[in-house]
């Protein structure tokens, strides 16, 4: 229901940056995910749009509107904490419905039709006798939702304990029930799952994508679980260093990493990358006896692409996008081969430290030191400028 | 308390203020009489006695008016007058011959500003000075008359100088009978020390300064070491725990039976008369104070007069000064003396009815001829202040001697009064 | 070494750590308890001392050596709730004749007075019910917000508007009296229960204002973000969150708060006259006749505590509760 | 009316900056009230010969009332009295209460009822204890000496005259010490318990925790104790004059102070010099444990 | 260094039974993890073994010692808290060597060979002047070690801040941190990699796994991950509702559940079940059409096993487990089928809400409702009792 705008926001705290400025437009409706390595400005970011931090530059747009200055409780959000903050003083039922109560109070305020002055009053004067009434009125409703998000959660035998007696899992599913209560016009989530089983994640992984789906609430959603961002997120924005990478869909973030950082980042494991040398002639040698041939599309954009005068270039590609072949153009030792239930993971070494990944089928045995040969999909591979890291983009 | 000045109607209550104590509880009675007599109420508002003095100089501080009458020390006079927060009544005092029916001790120390000049700016109250009280019991033991004689060479019996005090004092002192001689002031916070010790003083023929305001050699003359050093002798025969004593750990040593005699302001004798509060009561005496080595005899005074508040208006004035003029009367004297004020009337005073009424009231009597004051200038609180310090330092804190302690006495007190400009340099 | 230390009898059944509930961290927390018992006696000595001394008569008061056993008598309170006027001989002659005296009556009779009226002390202490009461209550609630502005909010100048506000108890109130005095007198506000409640509120300002820093300090801000993104305003927050949280230290506040204004003496003695005078001024100087009436002091004391017992009484479970942190781990 | 349907707040919002003004006006306007005309009224007589009940009006001096406070030996006397005094009985409170509080800390049966009862001695008015304390001391008619085991009343101390400031120390920590015993607790109790449980689990020993986690988490609150405690000791006046008449060797600050200001002296000028002079020395001294305060908050 | 052994070891909380009887031997030098959903007791287990809570019954035997009512101190274990539990007014630095400076104090009474009462008194006396030396000699020794540790967890340049201001992933590193920088009996460690995303977190486990190995430490594992389940544990204890439901290898636990909920819980998607009766003559009936022919060495083993009279039993096993084949027992639809990288999962409809999952090649591709038939490999499959929920054990 709201479209969230950054502008050139940043964050420092004293000299300490901890987001450098960024840009970053979510749209109404989407489901965009924050990824990277603890550390690096996710919860900050979070905590900037929601307005619990203020920002040291740039602006905040919900809908056109400039909140920046604006107070948390003005931005109509909900938010889930890393860390729950829950209230230690109530039990999970009072956590839960405490939202509630607080939109209550608006409602009523609404609902008389007063004017500034009047909601002033209203305030104070009615709200000691009005609002309680009517708050009676809407305790069964609020009760029936408490108990609705409960039932979602799984955590209706737990609603009269106080969150101190509660498990991780238990604590965060009642963090993640006071979010979900409301219809706010944008969910902020950090870390929303982190202490639930898998099973259970998985359960409220389509839960969350639901909800969003059928309150149609931009939701932002912190995870370093790359299998969660992948399965969840419209677009996932990949961080690091307090800075954006990338930001893409799932696919565009796997498939065509902005740089070497995404490229070694997501996936798992990473991208493969192999540090070579452009010859100008459409080759590239990796090392002796190892050359590979850029596939022609490829040829022009990377003689326009690469910086420096040395040549000096990264290929980089996904397992599944090397194939074991008898005359692939690429040799190799086998390094180790783990299997993972339906495939095995084949690790190459190429030498000089490198090491790359290749997806095999299960049938097929290697030994430990084998030398075998190996093609690139040339529809997957991704070349780098290692100096500027950055992926070399395909001229179309 | 705010009095409603109202010209028209004239004035219909007074407030006095004083301090807060049984003689206050009196006058608030006398003042009933005023009050059914005339039709004007009288309130006599009581003020704790720590912060009587505070709240006075608080409210003349602002000239304010929440009061029409002051019962006041007589060292305030000085303040009162040289600042304007008291009436002149010198003119009220004399024209009636009001001024004629008091003693003329009192009429000087409570009424007279300065001294010797006649200008009255109060009518004396309630006289009050130091007297003794003693344990006949132990005075009129056989046994220990002859147990004293032996030691002393003359007769057990009311000290008639100083030295025989001492002896006395010393005599009884029997700390394993939890029996000591004697109880003196020495209570550092306002005068009590001071006042104390001015007793002996005085009776040794030492006054606080001479006519010229000089202190050297007068308040640390040879006679006042001597007074001093016999007061500090005293109160080694005090029990202990008198090191911080005024009036009231006074009569509670000779209500527990600690002490065979006590030096006391007459004004708490009262309680003493009584055998629920004195068991004593049936066997103690009185006396006045004992003379000096040239026979002086003198009494620190206490005691207060009657002032009026000079930023009241006009009426009110003169309603205070009828309330005066009716209090002043022999009549309401006497009452006022029946109720257990001490009466500065001399009439009143002499009166057979008023010696027998109460066991004291002779000695009061006799007191009452020769009591005597210190300053009453307007510095005398600073000039008060290095006295009780000395004087405690040398009697409790046994710092140094004698000597030491008047002479550096002497040197603040000739500081202050020359910075008053009451002495040339 | 003490290898196992023996189990407890009973199951425990509350989570507890090991080293709590063993045998010896229980003999170790009852030694801890008798200790604090014969602390606390040793602490009292004086103030059971100041309860005996209430129902003693003069002589017993000031009996040497102190006299533990006595016989009790109400003569303090006698005297400390009337005025009392001394009753010439005969006059109590006759007074003893009479039959239509009540017990008190009696009490001040056998020392030979009559009581001629109430005293002041159920005024005054009404008055310092009042006084202390309401500007508790303003103290303490000022002090609350001020202390959450201050603890949560960059504020410019913070730092010298605290110590501003410190700075305010630092002036020995023998200078500021005066200046008060003189200021109250043109305001009007002398001998007011109003210009004392001001000036006792303003006196502990300070002190709450810092007191409840202190104590917001060390609840997390967490939890009123959380308060904040459900949807409340940062009042609703404050009151729905904060104050919860913070009943520790408003407890203490209030407790300590209550008991300066309760006591103040000086203040009091020189800005109220009749009408708004509160106790302690009359308490500690009833010199009746002639000497300090012991008992009615003590009396007098004792009556003055029982309020102020009851306040902290009453916020006990406040005081002691502790801070519990469920849902918030702060590293 | 509506059910909850979930709208967007609507509600008249205070934007901080004005919660801010609306939480510290109130109070800064008080005190900045209450405070300023006799903050600047003493400090200008401070600079004048003047008597408050005189008719004279001040006389300005310039700097003379500080040159004769400063050049006064008794003064420097009275400075160190009270710097003994502060540093003696605010330091045995500390220890005295932050002992309690440690004993207090775990719960036990009735421990909220002896709490409780620590406290009453603080609850007494400052006046009372004074003169009573005085009786207490009294070596003969008071009780300490007989329960210290004294039988002869010649041979037993008097504490007044011989130990005057220890005595007035000894109440003072008698009367204050449960107040820093309360602020302790409160401290105590607001620590979580898992930064213990991390301890134990490190093998730390309790002398070691006691070291590292508890001073250091109730240091804040003790530091605010201090500071009023330190505060109040220049002021204390009740006291001394309720024990020893403020003799000399117990003539504190203050107790000079009064004497100059109301005791038959009314100096009132010099008395506001001698009292912005102990205003600086709180204010420095105050700075110190603000300092001390702030390092141990960057927590 | 520890056998750590529970004995009837319980907790209750007031009425409620957080962790039931149980009993655990772990090996000196194993490594075990509890597994399980949250508010099953696993933290609460771990928190016994620990001593920070009174067990309600049983003994904890270390070494064969009874330690039940040991304090946590004297148990030479190190702790990952699930809540970090880092001290909040000390640096990353300082919360590390703490530990460290801690056993000195311990070390130095030890190595003055004290006594109960000269430990008291050394503590108090000694250790103002004497620790204190010591600990400066000490003390380039403890920063070495705090380095070593902190480049391992690549926390160097947060060593200096507070906990407070350390993102949450980092404060798991710091809590791990302190742990790992001794050298304990035992490591007991509460989901100690939750909050770190997963490339470091791959490189954490193996770290764990290597310094466990080098320790030869008793270490005991909470997590909800069942991966790293299977990836760390030599054994792994399933927990479910304050009860041990199983105890073995992952291989074990994977291949052989003791019961329907260990064979749901682990696996992802869990062991497929169906529901069928027992005719007695070696098949089972699942539904009209359906029916499955017992492998022949099972027969006896079922027999004997069902505790019911009207033979109902679930037929589990694990995707890998079913292979499509065109004469294969079963028959069913395709309900779903998702792609996973180098194979597809075939989610399949035997009807009557009976889902199964089986794994199929890349290269066939399934229309949605598509009818198939499949096997299941008698090798793999397990048998249950629905009324005990047990496991039906193989004969041998
Ligand atoms: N209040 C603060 N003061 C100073 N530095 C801070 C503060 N809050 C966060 N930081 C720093 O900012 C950086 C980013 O922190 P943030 O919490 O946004 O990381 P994150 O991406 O959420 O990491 P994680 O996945 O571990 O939670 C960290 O280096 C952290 O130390
Ligand atoms: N102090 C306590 N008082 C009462 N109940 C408690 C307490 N601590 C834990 N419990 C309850 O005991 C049960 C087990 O808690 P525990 O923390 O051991 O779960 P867990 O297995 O660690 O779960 P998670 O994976 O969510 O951390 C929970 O239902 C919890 O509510
Ligand atoms: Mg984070
Ligand atoms: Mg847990």
């Amino acid at each position: 229901m709201a479209t969230i705008e950054l502008l050139e926001v940043e964050k420092r705290f004293g000299d300490f940056q901890a987001v450098k400025p960024l840009n970053l437009t979510i749209n109404d409706g989407e489901f965009v995910v924050l990824l990277g390595p603890s550390g690096c400005g996710k919860t900050t970011t979070l905590r900037m749009i929601s307005g619990l931090e203020a920002v040291s530059g740039g602006t905040i747009l919900f809908d056109g509107r400039d909140v920046t200055w604006l107070n948390p409780s003005e931005r109509n959000i909900a938010f889930v904490f890393q860390f729950f903050a829950l209230y230690s003083h109530m039990t999970a039922r009072q956590n839960i419905s405490f939202p509630l109560e607080a939109e209550l109070g608006a409602d009523i305020d609404n609902d008389l039709g007063l004017g500034e002055v009047g909601r002033f009053l209203s305030q104070r004067v009615f709200q000691v006798f009005m609002v309680q009434w009517l708050r009676r009125r809407h305790r069964a409703v609020i009760n029936q939702r408490v108990e609705e998000v409960a039932q979602l959660l799984r955590i209706q035998r737990l609603l009269d304990r106080r969150p101190g007696v509660l498990s991780g899992g238990d604590q965060q599913r009642v963090a993640l029930a006071r979010a979900l209560v409301r219809e706010p016009a944008a969910f902020l989530m950090d870390e929303p799952l982190g202490a639930l089983d898998a099973e259970f994640r998985e359960t409220m992984r389509a839960e969350i994508k639901r909800l969003h789906i059928d309150q149609h609430a931009t939701t932002v959603y912190v995870t370093h679980d790359q299998i969660e961002a992948m399965a969840m997120g419209d677009r996932i924005v990949v961080m690091s260093d307090a800075e954006i990478q990338q930001v893409g869909t799932p696919a565009e973030v796997y498939h065509d990493p902005a740089n070497l950082f995404v490229a070694r980042f997501i996936g798992s494991p990473g991208m493969s990358l192999i540090n070579g040398q452009y010859n100008g002639q459409g080759m590239i040698r990796i090392n002796e006896g190892n050359t590979y041939r850029i596939p022609d599309d490829w040829k022009a954009s990377i003689e326009r692409g690469l910086t420096g005068d040395d040549g000096e270039i990264i290929i980089g590609f996904r397992p599944e996008a090397a194939h074991v072949n008898g005359d692939g153009d690429l040799s190799a030792r086998v390094y180790a081969d783990d299997l993972h239930g339906g495939y095995s993971m084949l690790h190459l070494d190429l030498g000089e430290d490198t090491i790359v990944h290749a997806r095999a089928g299960r049938e097929m045995q290697h030994e430990i030191d084998e030398a075998l040969r190996f093609t690139i999909d040339p529809a997957s591979v991704r070349f780098f400028d290692p100096r500027t890291e950055a992926a070399i983009r395909k001229a179309t | 308390a705010q009095p409603v000045a109202d010209a028209q109607d004239g004035v219909t209550e007074l407030t006095i203020w004083w301090a807060e104590w049984d003689p206050a509880n009196y006058l608030q009675q006398v003042g009933n009489n005023y009050e059914e007599e005339t039709g004007i109420s009288v309130t006599v508002v009581q003020e704790p006695w720590g912060s009587y003095f505070d709240r006075v100089a608080a409210e003349w501080a602002a000239r304010g008016d929440s009061y029409d009458m002051v019962v006041g020390d007589s060292q305030w006079l000085g303040q009162g007058v040289e600042e304007g927060h008291y009436l002149d009544l010198t003119e009220f005092m004399t024209s009636e011959g009001l001024a004629e029916t008091v003693t003329p001790a009192t009429l000087q120390y409570y009424g007279e500003y300065p001294a010797g000049t006649g200008q009255y700016y109060a009518y004396p109250t309630e006289g009050d000075a130091n007297g003794w009280a003693y344990r006949k019991d132990l005075f009129e033991n056989p046994d220990e008359m002859a147990a004293f004689e032996e030691a002393y060479g003359y007769a057990l019996a009311v000290p008639e100088t100083w030295e025989q005090l001492r002896d006395i004092a010393e005599f009884f002192t029997r700390p394993d009978d939890g029996l000591y001689g004697v109880g003196v002031y020495t209570q550092i916070d306002y005068d009590a020390i001071t006042m104390g010790f001015e007793n002996v003083l005085f009776s040794y023929g030492v006054d606080w300064a001479d006519e010229n305001n000089n202190v050297f050699d007068v308040v640390n003359s040879e006679a006042a070491v001597a007074a001093l050093e016999l007061y500090k002798e005293l109160y080694s025969f005090a029990p202990p725990g008198t090191d911080n004593a005024f009036f009231a750990e006074m009569n509670d040593i000779f209500i527990n039976g600690q002490a065979a005699m006590i030096m006391n302001y007459f004004a708490f004798f009262p309680a003493l008369d009584n055998p629920e509060i004195n068991p004593y009561r049936d066997v103690t005496g009185y006396f006045a104070m004992p003379a000096g080595p040239d026979g002086d005899r003198f009494a620190a005074l206490g005691g207060q007069g009657i002032s009026v508040n000079a930023y009241i208006s006009e009426e009110r004035q003169q309603a205070a000064l009828d309330f005066i003029r009716w209090f002043g009367q022999e009549e309401v004297q006497a009452e006022w003396a029946a109720l257990g004020g001490y009466t500065c009337n001399i009439n009143v005073l002499g009166s057979e009815e008023f010696l027998n009424q109460t066991p004291y009231n002779a000695a009061f009597a006799e007191t009452m001829t020769f009591v005597k004051d210190f300053w009453n200038i307007p510095q005398f609180g600073q000039l008060l202040e290095p006295t009780q310090r000395y004087l405690h330092s040398y009697v409790v804190g046994g710092e140094g001697t004698a000597q030491e302690a008047l002479d550096g006495m002497a040197f603040e007190h000739d500081e202050i009064l020359i910075e008053a400009g009451l002495v040339e340099e | 070494m003490a290898q196992v230390s023996k189990a407890p009898r009973s199951p425990v059944l509350h989570s507890t750590r090991v080293d709590k509930v063993g045998f010896g961290p229980r003999l170790a927390l009852r030694l801890r308890a008798s200790l604090v018992i014969i602390l606390t006696i040793i602490m009292l000595i004086p103030v059971v001392w100041m309860g005996m001394t209430a129902f003693k008569s003069r002589p017993d008061a000031v009996a040497a050596p102190a006299k533990v056993i006595f016989e009790p008598t109400l003569e303090g309170f006698v005297s400390l709730l009337t005025t009392r006027r001394q009753l010439l001989p005969d006059e109590a002659e006759e007074y003893r004749q009479r039959d239509d005296l009540n017990f008190a009556d009696e009490i001040a009779l056998k020392r030979g007075q009559a009581i001629i009226g109430p005293s002041q002390f159920p005024k005054q202490l009404l008055n310092s019910l009042i006084i202390a009461g309401v500007s508790t209550i303003f103290s303490v609630g000022f002090g609350v917000l001020a202390a959450y502005a201050f603890s949560r909010f960059k504020i410019p100048g913070e730092d010298d508007m605290l110590f501003f506000i410190l700075s305010t108890r630092m002036l020995p109130p023998v200078v500021v009296t005066v200046p008060v005095f003189l200021m109250y007198r043109e305001l009007g506000l002398y001998d007011t229960h109003f210009g004392l409640i001001l000036l006792y509120t303003a006196f502990n300002l300070s002190f709450s204002v810092w007191l409840m820093k202190g104590f917001m300090d060390e609840i997390p801000s967490e939890y009123e973000e959380a308060a904040l993104v459900d949807g409340y305003t940062r009042l609703q927050a404050f009151r729905k969150i904060v104050l919860p949280q913070a009943v520790t230290g408003i407890a203490a506040t209030t407790v300590f708060s209550f008991i300066f204004a309760w006591n103040e003496y000086a203040f009091a003695l020189m800005l109220t006259g009749d009408t708004a005078r509160t106790a302690p001024p009359s308490i500690p100087s009833r010199i009746g006749t002639g000497g300090v009436e012991w008992a009615a002091i003590a009396a007098g004391s004792l009556v003055f505590l029982i309020p102020v017992i009851i306040v902290t009484f009453a916020l006990r479970r406040h005081l002691l509760r502790g801070v519990t942190f469920g849902a918030i781990r702060k590293g | 009316m509506s059910q909850t349907t979930m709208q967007g707040p609507t509600r008249r919002h205070l934007s901080d900056r004005r919660v801010i003004q609306l939480f510290i006006v109130p109070t800064m306007l008080l005190l900045i009230l209450m405070n300023i005309f006799p903050l600047i009224y003493s400090l200008y007589l401070s600079f004048t010969e003047y008597s408050i009940i005189s008719t004279t009006a001040p006389e300005w001096v310039g700097l003379q009332n500080y040159r004769d406070i400063l050049s006064d030996e008794r003064f420097w006397e009275n400075f160190a009295i009270t710097g003994r005094y502060a540093l003696y009985s605010v330091s045995l409170q500390m220890i005295v209460g932050f002992g309690m509080a440690m004993l207090l800390k775990e719960k036990f049966r009735g421990s909220g009822l002896l709490t409780t009862l620590i406290l009453v001695p603080m609850m007494v008015s400052p006046v009372v204890v004074g003169v009573f304390w005085r009786n207490i001391f009294n070596p003969s008619i008071g009780i300490l000496n007989p329960l210290l085991g004294y039988q002869n009343l010649e041979t037993s101390p008097e504490w007044l005259v011989e130990y005057p400031l220890y005595s007035i120390v000894i109440v003072d920590v008698w009367m204050w010490s449960p107040f820093v015993m309360l602020l302790a607790l409160a401290g105590l109790s607001a620590i979580p318990d898992y930064l213990y449980e991390a301890a134990a689990i490190d093998r730390a020993s309790s002398w070691f925790q006691f070291w590292r986690i508890t001073l250091p988490q109730v240091m804040p609150l003790l530091i605010i104790a201090v500071l009023f405690r330190t505060i109040e000791a220049f002021k204390q006046f009740d006291l001394v004059m309720g024990l020893t008449g403020g003799r000399p060797g117990t003539e504190t600050v203050s107790v000079r102070l009064y004497r100059e200001a109301l005791q038959g002296q009314f100096e009132t000028g010099s008395s506001s010099a001698l009292a912005y002079i102990v205003l600086v020395i709180i204010i420095a001294i105050s700075n110190l444990y603000i300092r001390a305060l702030n390092r141990v908050r960057e927590a």
